[in-house]
C-alpha cells in the first residue's frame, strides 16, 4: 500500500475516538503506514497507547491504538495474522522501533498468543514458565494436565 | 582509691592491687555496664514505639522492661548460620574484644578510675579504631556483596568519624589542662556554668559536634548507611545469626552507652557531686555511698543524652554513607576546629 | 574571585542552618507524641492487641456488610444451586434427594471450601431465600486445609425419615388409621 | 597471565530479587556495578503471572467483575470500573447519576488510600519509621470506610454491571466528610515531620530525573508523567461516570526539591493529588443525587450483544486501558488490560544509571509500580 493510496483510505476513514473508525490494514504495510502515521505533519500520532491480540474464529487480530500528543485525536489500526494450525506460531511486523512502549506489549502477545514479531527485542519466556508448549489466550488452548510433573488438580465445572 | 575499695568490700588489708582492681573491674561491668546496655536497648525500642504512636514492647515484664533480654535469650538459643566461615568468627571475636576492652577505662565515678593515666581518655578512641577495622575485616570474609559493600562503608565512615571526636575531645581537655579523667571531672563542678559545655561560647558546638561525631563512628540510626536494612540487608551482619547476631547488637548498645558516658564526662559535668556533701561522706569514709551518688548522677545525664540521641535519630531519615562522610568532613570536622582555637583564646584569655 | 569565595560560604552557612532548622522541626512534630500532650486521640497509641476485645476489634465492632464466613440455614435454602453457579472459584457444592412429591426439597450435602472462598459476596447476593448469609466471624484458622471444608447440608435421607414419609403418603390416601399408635385416652 | 590481565578489573555483576526489601515487587534487578555506582541495570518481572485475562475469559459476565478487581489489588475498584465502562458502552446499559456519583466517591477513595500505601512504602526506602506507622495509621481509616460500605478493605467487588450493588447508607457520608478532615490534618504533619525534611530531601532531590520527553516516548502516564510535567489525566482529557461535572485542576511537577521530575517532585506531587482528591470526595459527596443504583438486574443468561470497547480509567498509578470484547455469549470474548506499570517498568533501565547502589530501592519505590499489574 503506497502513500497515496493510504493517504486516500485515512481522508475516507478519519480519526475517530471510538473503535467503529478503525483502519484495516494487511500486516505487511503495518510498519510503514505506522511509520508514515507517525511523522506525517498533520496527523503526528506519537503515542501507541495499546496493542491488544485477541482471537476470532481462528485468525488473531491486532489492534494498535495510536493517539497524538499535540491534536489529541486518536487512531485504530487493526491487522489480521492467521496461524496455520492451531498450535502453530505466526509472524506479524514489530513496531518497537518507532514506539518503545512497544515491547513489553509485542512481548506478551508473543508468548501467549503465539505471534512472532519480526525485528521486535522480544526476550524468552518472561511470563510463561520456560518450557510451556502451547498459547494460553488462543480459544483452542487446552489446560495441560500437569507441567513438570506437579498436577493441577483443575476439575472443569462448565 | 585501693584501700577505699578495700573498705567497700572489707578484704583483708594486704590483698595485692591487681586483685581489687580485677574485682571492681568485674563489678562495674557486670553491675553497671551489661544492666546500662540493657535499660538503653529497652529504652531505645520503647521510645521508638511512643514516638510512632505504637505500644511498643509490654509482653515481657512490666511494660515490656525485660524485652531486651528475652531477645538476647532467644538469639542465644538459635542456631549459628552455616554459612559463617571460620575467619568471620575470628574477626567478630577481635571486635567484640576491642569494644569490650574500654571497659576498663570507662569513667564512672572518682573511685572506679582503674586506668587513671595522663592519655585514659584517648583510650576508648582505640578500641573504636579497632572495632572499624575488625568490622571492615569481617565484612571483607563473608563473599557477599552486602559483607564487601558493609564492610567498605562501615570503614570509610569509621575513619572519617573519628577526627572531629577527637578535636572535641581536645577542646574538651584544655580548660581541664590534663587529659586524665580526674583532671578533666575536677575542672567541672556540680553547677551547670562550670561545665565544660557552658562555661564558654564554643561548648556546645563541640558537644553537638561530639555526640553527633559517635553517631557517625558507631552507626546510629539516620548516619547507618553502611548497615542499612533496605538494601544491604545488615551489611556485615546480614549472615550473623544466633549468639552472634546477639553480641553484634549488644556491642552496639554498648558503644552507644560508652560514646554517652565519655559525653557526659568531658562535657556535661560527669560525676561531681555538690563539694561539702563529698567531705562529709569521705570523713565519715562511707565511700560505697559515694561511689552509689556518683553513678547516680552520671547515669541520670547519660539517659538524658541517649533520650535526645534516640529522638533525633528516630526522627530524620536514613543518609547514604557519601552524605555522611560529606556531613562529617565538610561540616563536623570545620566546626571542631573553630571550636578547638574558640577554646585556646578563652582559656588563654581566662587564664592569661 | 571574593565575591564567589563569600557566596560559597554564604551557601554553605545557609545549607548548615536549613539542615539544623529541618531537623528542629521533624524533631517539635514529634514531640508531642512522646509527652502525649493535649491530643485527646489524634495522637494516641493505635496498636490493636488482637485477643484482647478491649483494643481490638472483636466480631460484632465490624459494621453489619462486613463479609465474614458464610453461613447456610438449611431449612430455608431451596437448593436452586444458583451460588453454586455464580461463584467464581466453584468452592461451593450441592447435593439433594430425591423426595416424595409435596415434601420439601432435601438437600443432603451443602459443602463450602472456606480455601478456596475469596468471599466476594456474590453467593449472598443472588441467593432468593435469603438462607445463605454472611456471618461477622473471621477467626477461620485451622490445623489441616481439609478442615476448612464446612458442610451446611441435611445428609443422607434417614431411614425414620423415609418411614414419617410413607405414613404421611398413607395417611392422605386414607389407607392408614390416623389414630394408630397414640396412647389410649 | 600477564600483569595487565591480572591486574585488569571488571564490573560486578550483581542481581536483586525475586524478593527483596529494596524492589517494589517480586522482579528481577541485574546490576552492573563500578563499586558503589550502576553502571547498567535491566528488569526481569512475570513472577506474578496469574492468567487473569485467561480466567476472565472462562467466568460469566457477573463473576467476571470479582477477577477484575483482582488486577491492581491496592486500588481493586479501578479494574473493575473499566471492565463495567467498557461493557456498559457495548451493551449500551445507561448508569444512573447516583450509581456513577458513588463510584467517584470510591474510586477517590481508593486513589488516597493507594497514594497513602505510596508515601507509607518511601518512608520506610528512606528509613523514616515513625512517618511509616502515621501514613499506616491514616490509612486504616480510609479502609474503615471501604468496609463500613462495601464490606470489604482492599478487594470490595462492589461494581456491577449497569451501577453499583447496593446503596450507600445514611452515616457513610458523615464518616467520609470526617475522614476527609482527618487526612487534611494529617497532610499537614506529613509535610512538618517528612516531605521537606532536610535529610529526604538531600535523598530523593536530583535522583531518578525523569524528562518529559522521555516520559512520552516510554508511554509513561499519570503521577509520574504529571511530576515530568506532562498535564495528562485522563478525567480531564476524556471524562467518564461524572467526572466532567467535578471542577478540579491537575497538580504538575514545580521541582521544588530538585528539579522538575525527580523522586522529590513525584513524592510531592503524590501528596498534592490526595489534597486534590479531597477537594472532588467534597464535591461529590455534597451534590449526591438520589435516585437508583442499579439499573440492570443481572440473571444466569444475561448476555451482551456482539461489539468491543476501550475504556481509559485514570488508576492512582496512570492511564489503565481495558479493551473489552464481547462475542454475544453469557461470558467476555476478550479482556485485555493497558496498565500504567508496562511504562513505568522501561524508565528503570534509563533511571538506574550512574546512580548509587542506595538510591535503588528511592528510584523503584517513587515510581510506584505494581507487579500485580504489570504481569496480570
Amino acid at each position: 500500500m503506497d502513500t497515496n493510496e493510504l493517504k486516500r483510505k485515512l481522508e475516507i476513514k478519519g480519526a475517530g475516538s471510538s473503535l467503529k473508525q478503525s483502519l484495516a490494514i494487511d500486516v505487511g504495510s503495518l510498519a510503514h503506514t505506522a511509520q508514515f502515521l507517525r511523522d506525517e505533519p498533520n496527523w503526528q500520532m506519537d503515542d501507541l497507547e495499546n496493542i491488544s491480540a485477541f482471537e476470532m474464529k481462528g485468525d488473531i487480530l491486532l489492534t494498535y491504538f495510536l493517539k497524538s500528543s499535540s491534536t489529541g485525536k486518536t487512531m485504530v489500526l487493526r491487522a489480521t495474522v492467521t496461524p496455520k494450525t492451531e498450535t502453530s506460531e505466526v509472524d506479524a511486523v514489530s513496531v518497537s522501533h518507532l514506539w518503545a512502549i512497544a515491547i513489553p506489549l509485542e512481548q506478551e502477545i508473543s508468548e501467549l498468543f503465539g505471534v512472532r514479531f519480526q525485528g521486535g527485542k522480544t526476550r524468552p519466556h518472561q511470563v510463561l514458565p520456560e518450557g510451556w508448549r502451547g498459547f494460553p489466550l488462543r480459544k483452542s488452548y487446552v489446560f495441560p494436565i500437569e507441567f513438570a510433573s506437579i498436577k493441577h488438580q483443575r476439575h472443569e465445572h462448565e | 582509691m585501693i584501700t577505699a575499695w578495700q573498705s567497700i568490700l572489707n578484704l583483708p588489708e594486704h590483698t595485692p592491687h591487681a586483685v581489687v582492681m580485677i574485682l571492681v573491674l568485674i563489678i562495674s561491668y557486670l553491675f553497671v555496664v551489661l544492666p546500662c546496655s540493657l535499660i538503653m536497648a529497652f529504652m531505645e525500642r520503647k521510645l521508638s514505639a511512643d514516638l510512632q504512636a505504637r505500644v511498643g514492647p509490654n509482653r515481657s515484664g512490666p511494660a515490656g522492661f525485660f524485652q531486651p533480654v528475652s531477645d538476647a535469650l532467644k538469639l542465644m538459643q538459635k542456631v549459628d548460620s552455616p554459612s559463617s566461615n571460620r575467619a568471620e568468627a575470628i574477626w567478630l571475636g577481635i571486635a567484640g574484644m576491642a569494644l569490650y576492652s574500654t571497659v576498663a577505662v570507662l569513667p564512672l565515678g572518682s573511685l572506679i578510675l582503674l586506668v587513671d593515666t595522663d592519655m585514659s581518655v584517648f583510650l576508648p578512641f582505640w578500641g573504636v579504631i579497632v572495632l572499624t577495622f575488625a568490622t571492615l575485616m569481617m565484612g571483607l570474609t563473608q563473599d557477599t556483596v552486602s559483607g564487601w559493600l558493609g564492610g567498605l562503608r562501615t570503614s570509610l565512615r569509621g575513619m572519617a568519624g573519628v577526627f572531629p571526636a577527637l578535636i572535641a575531645v581536645l577542646c574538651a581537655g584544655l580548660p581541664a589542662g590534663g587529659f586524665s579523667w580526674s583532671h578533666i571531672a575536677a575542672a567541672q563542678s556540680a553547677a551547670p556554668y562550670h561545665w565544660t559545655a557552658f562555661n564558654n561560647p564554643f561548648g556546645a558546638i563541640s558537644l553537638i559536634v561530639f555526640l553527633m561525631s559517635g553517631m557517625i563512628v558507631l552507626g546510629v540510626a539516620p548516619l547507618d548507611g553502611a548497615i542499612s536494612f533496605s538494601e544491604l540487608r545488615g551489611g556485615t551482619a546480614a549472615h550473623l545469626s544466633g549468639p552472634k547476631l546477639g553480641m553484634f547488637r549488644l556491642s552496639r548498645f554498648y558503644g552507644m552507652f560508652l560514646w554517652c558516658v565519655m559525653a557526659v564526662v568531658l562535657f556535661l559535668g560527669g560525676w561531681s557531686i555538690p563539694e561539702g556533701l563529698t567531705e562529709a561522706l569521705r570523713d565519715s569514709n562511707s565511700f560505697g555511698v559515694i561511689v552509689l551518688i556518683e553513678l547516680f548522677v552520671l547515669l541520670i545525664k547519660t539517659f538524658a543524652v541517649m533520650l535526645l540521641i534516640v529522638m533525633f535519630s528516630q526522627v530524620t531519615p536514613r543518609m547514604r554513607v557519601d552524605q555522611v562522610t560529606d556531613l562529617n568532613w565538610k561540616v563536623l570536622s570545620p566546626f571542631s576546629l573553630i571550636s578547638l582555637v574558640g577554646f585556646a583564646f578563652w582559656t588563654a584569655w581566662l587564664h592569661g | 574571585m571574593t565575591s564567589s569565595v563569600l557566596s560559597t560560604l554564604a551557601e554553605y552557612f545557609r545549607d548548615v542552618f536549613r539542615g539544623a532548622r529541618s531537623l528542629f522541626g521533624s524533631f517539635m512534630t514529634a514531640l508531642p507524641y512522646l509527652l502525649n500532650v493535649n491530643s485527646g486521640d489524634l495522637r494516641k497509641e493505635v496498636t490493636e492487641q488482637y485477643p484482647d476485645p478491649v483494643s481490638s476489634k472483636t466480631a460484632d465492632d465490624l459494621p453489619p456488610r462486613t463479609r465474614g464466613l458464610l453461613f447456610n440455614d438449611i431449612d430455608r435454602c431451596s437448593a436452586c444451586r444458583e451460588c453454586e453457579w455464580v461463584c467464581p472459584v466453584h468452592c461451593i457444592e450441592v447435593e439433594t434427594q430425591s423426595v416424595p412429591a409435596d415434601a420439601k426439597v432435601w438437600v443432603s450435602k451443602f459443602d463450602i471450601d472456606f480455601a478456596k472462598c475469596i468471599f466476594c459476596g456474590l453467593c449472598v447476593e443472588v441467593c432468593q431465600p435469603a438462607s445463605l448469609i454472611h456471618t461477622k466471624q473471621f477467626e477461620g484458622s485451622v490445623y489441616d486445609v481439609r478442615d476448612l471444608k464446612k458442610s451446611f447440608g441435611r445428609g443422607p435421607i434417614g431411614e425414620d425419615q423415609r418411614r414419617k414419609w410413607a405414613r404421611a403418603q398413607a395417611l392422605d390416601e386414607g389407607r392408614e388409621d390416623p389414630k394408630r399408635g397414640e396412647w389410649p385416652s | 597471565m600477564s600483569l595487565r590481565e591480572y591486574l585488569a578489573t571488571d564490573f560486578t555483576n550483581w542481581s536483586l530479587g525475586p524478593y527483596h526489601p529494596a524492589l517494589p515487587g517480586p522482579m528481577m534487578l541485574r546490576l552492573q556495578l563500578d563499586g558503589e555506582i550502576i553502571v547498567s541495570g535491566e528488569t526481569e518481572a512475570g513472577f506474578l503471572h496469574r492468567g487473569l485475562e485467561k480466567a476472565l475469559e472462562r467466568h460469566s459476565w457477573q463473576s467476571s467483575l470479582t477477577y477484575a478487581d483482582r488486577l491492581d489489588p491496592e486500588s481493586a475498584i479501578f479494574g473493575e470500573l473499566a471492565v463495567c465502562l467498557a461493557a456498559e458502552e457495548i451493551a449500551g446499559i445507561d448508569v444512573p447519576r447516583r450509581a456513577q456519583n458513588i463510584r467517584v466517591i470510591l474510586s477517590e477513595l481508593t486513589r488516597i488510600s493507594s497514594h497513602l500505601g505510596f508515601l507509607a512504602r518511601m518512608a520506610k526506602a528512606v528509613g523514616s519509621t515513625p512517618m511509616f506507622h502515621y501514613v499506616l495509621r491514616d490509612r486504616e481509616r480510609v479502609l474503615d470506610l471501604f468496609e463500613l460500605l462495601t464490606g470489604a478493605r482492599f478487594s470490595i467487588n462492589f461494581l456491577r454491571l449497569g451501577g453499583v450493588s447496593a446503596d450507600v447508607t445514611e452515616g457513610f457520608i458523615e464518616r467520609v466528610i470526617d475522614v476527609c478532615e482527618l487526612i487534611r490534618i494529617r497532610l499537614k504533619e506529613y509535610n512538618d515531620l517528612f516531605s521537606f525534611n532536610h535529610a529526604f530531601l538531600k535523598r530523593s532531590s536530583w535522583i531518578g530525573v525523569l524528562s518529559s520527553e522521555r516520559a512520552r516516548a516510554l508511554g509513561v502516564t499519570g503521577p509520574n508523567a504529571r511530576a515530568a510535567g506532562l498535564s495528562l489525566d485522563v478525567r480531564k482529557s476524556a471524562p467518564y461516570s461524572g467526572y466532567e461535572l467535578i471542577d478540579f485542576e491537575i497538580p504538575v511537577g514545580r521541582g521544588e526539591g530538585g528539579t522538575i521530575g525527580d523522586a522529590h517532585d513525584r513524592f510531592v506531587l503524590r501528596l498534592r493529588e490526595i489534597t486534590q482528591s479531597l477537594e472532588i470526595l467534597k464535591q461529590s459527596v455534597d451534590s449526591i443525587p438520589a435516585g437508583q443504583f442499579q439499573s440492570v438486574k443481572i440473571s444466569r443468561e444475561f448476555t451482551i450483544a456482539p461489539g468491543e470497547a476501550y475504556s481509559r480509567v485514570e488508576s492512582p498509578r496512570g492511564t489503565l486501558g481495558c479493551h473489552l470484547v464481547s462475542d454475544g455469549g453469557t461470558r467476555p470474548a476478550r479482556v485485555q488490560f493497558k496498565t500504567p506499570s508496562t511504562g513505568h517498568m522501561l524508565t528503570i533501565p534509563e533511571l538506574v544509571i550512574g546512580t548509587r547502589v542506595e538510591d535503588i530501592s528511592v528510584i523503584l519505590l517513587s515510581l510506584d509500580i505494581s507487579l500485580a499489574e504489570f504481569d496480570r
